[in-house]
């Protein structure tokens, strides 16, 4: 398990092998990347701002509870934040198992959490010089544990 | 019983519409996350805050019952956007 | 939508660049390697055979069929054949579409109906040098279509 | 009307209980995929194949019913094992 939020480009390929291992016979890996179009508005570039202890502390927090949802998998990953260009990778998750499906749905848990719960916002620069910050729509109500 | 005054971290569209990212705010001394709500509400700008933000304190999300002390570190969340 | 099946090493990083577009902002990536135990039998190496033109025939109807469940993905698979090692890749998934839930679903569906349909076959070599065809306990009892 | 004979493919544990990767049955006229598993049935070793192995006709699953013709490709497949 290791989860970190950092200032430079994200190397999916390097997360990839962090996970692999002789008894991982599958690997997961989720990028996220900067579209162009949001909402039907023409996106130019992003930042992503952290409130980076605390997004540090959630992301670890999420990825233990995969780590003991799913025994015996291993998951890794990295937030960017800072100034992003189009098709910049912005989150990079890699989950290995000895099988498949823990692979797949402890990847999946990871970037669901991630959007609900880390502290992680997004600022996106559009065609016509407007900025605005964006929400993920999926903000708990209720303020978890 | 003193009261004391905590800086309140605050993010993104909540620092706009506070001026700042950093606000500070009076509490009582036996304060909660619910009592920093309420004086960041008494705040020019906090009009535009929603009903009830998410607060954190010591980096993690807290209820409104949870006691805030002198040297917590306290923040308001707003709707996260990370992936 | 592409697939292959080949008899060279698999390289993961060259299929998500390949699913990338400007309005992909999600890529899912699945890589199953040579693990080193299997039923508690320890595995030394392994060769994939195939027959080779149905099981590109067959690749490829199952990822038209992912493009078609799940509209605008994109999605390519690589198969190797012949002697793999430990930890060598053996299957190679990637898919990419503007939201994350197609991407994971549409690799995950590759990889489930290629297993059932794909005619590829797995022989194990184990340290005790005994060598035996493997099945992955899920074929279909009938003819599909 | 004249039978014809078709070579068949087989593969991996098949291949290695019929001691061959192709094998030659011969077919009436009117053959159904059936009739080539029938045939196979015949072949020494045939006995250690499973009760009813899948068949592909023009390298597509075939259901049993499915006619088969001279020059078509013909093959057994066992258990597929890929990923």
């Amino acid at each position: 398990m290791r989860g970190a939020i950092v200032m430079r480009p994200l190397d999916p390929g390097a997360l990839l092998t962090e996970v692999s291992a002789p008894a991982n016979g599958a690997a997961v890996l989720f990028v996220g990347t900067v579209r162009d179009i949001n909402d039907d508005r023409a996106v130019t570039a992003l930042d992503y701002k952290a409130y980076t202890p605390m997004a540090a502390r959630e992301l670890e927090a999420i990825l233990r509870e995969a780590e003991s949802r799913w025994d015996g998998v291993t998951v890794v990953c990295e937030h960017r934040t800072g100034e992003l260009s189009l098709g910049d990778a912005s989150v990079v998750i890699a989950a290995a198992h000895p099988h498949r499906a823990a692979a797949f749905d402890a990847a999946r848990y990871v970037i669901e959490e991630l959007k609900k719960r880390v502290p992680i916002w997004k600022r996106e620069h559009y065609a016509d010089g407007d900025l605005e910050w964006v929400d993920n729509g999926a903000q708990r109500a209720e303020a978890p544990r | 019983m003193m009261g004391f005054s905590t800086p309140v971290l605050v993010f993104a569209r909540y620092a706009d519409v506070l001026g700042s990212g950093t606000v500070t705010v009076e509490l009582p001394s036996d304060a909660t996350a619910g009592d920093v709500l309420s004086a960041v509400r008494a705040l020019p700008g906090a009009d535009q805050l929603p009903p009830s933000p998410l607060i954190a304190v010591n980096q993690r999300y807290a209820a409104l019952s949870q006691p805030v002390r002198p040297g917590d570190e306290v923040a308001l969340i707003p709707p996260v956007a990370g992936g």
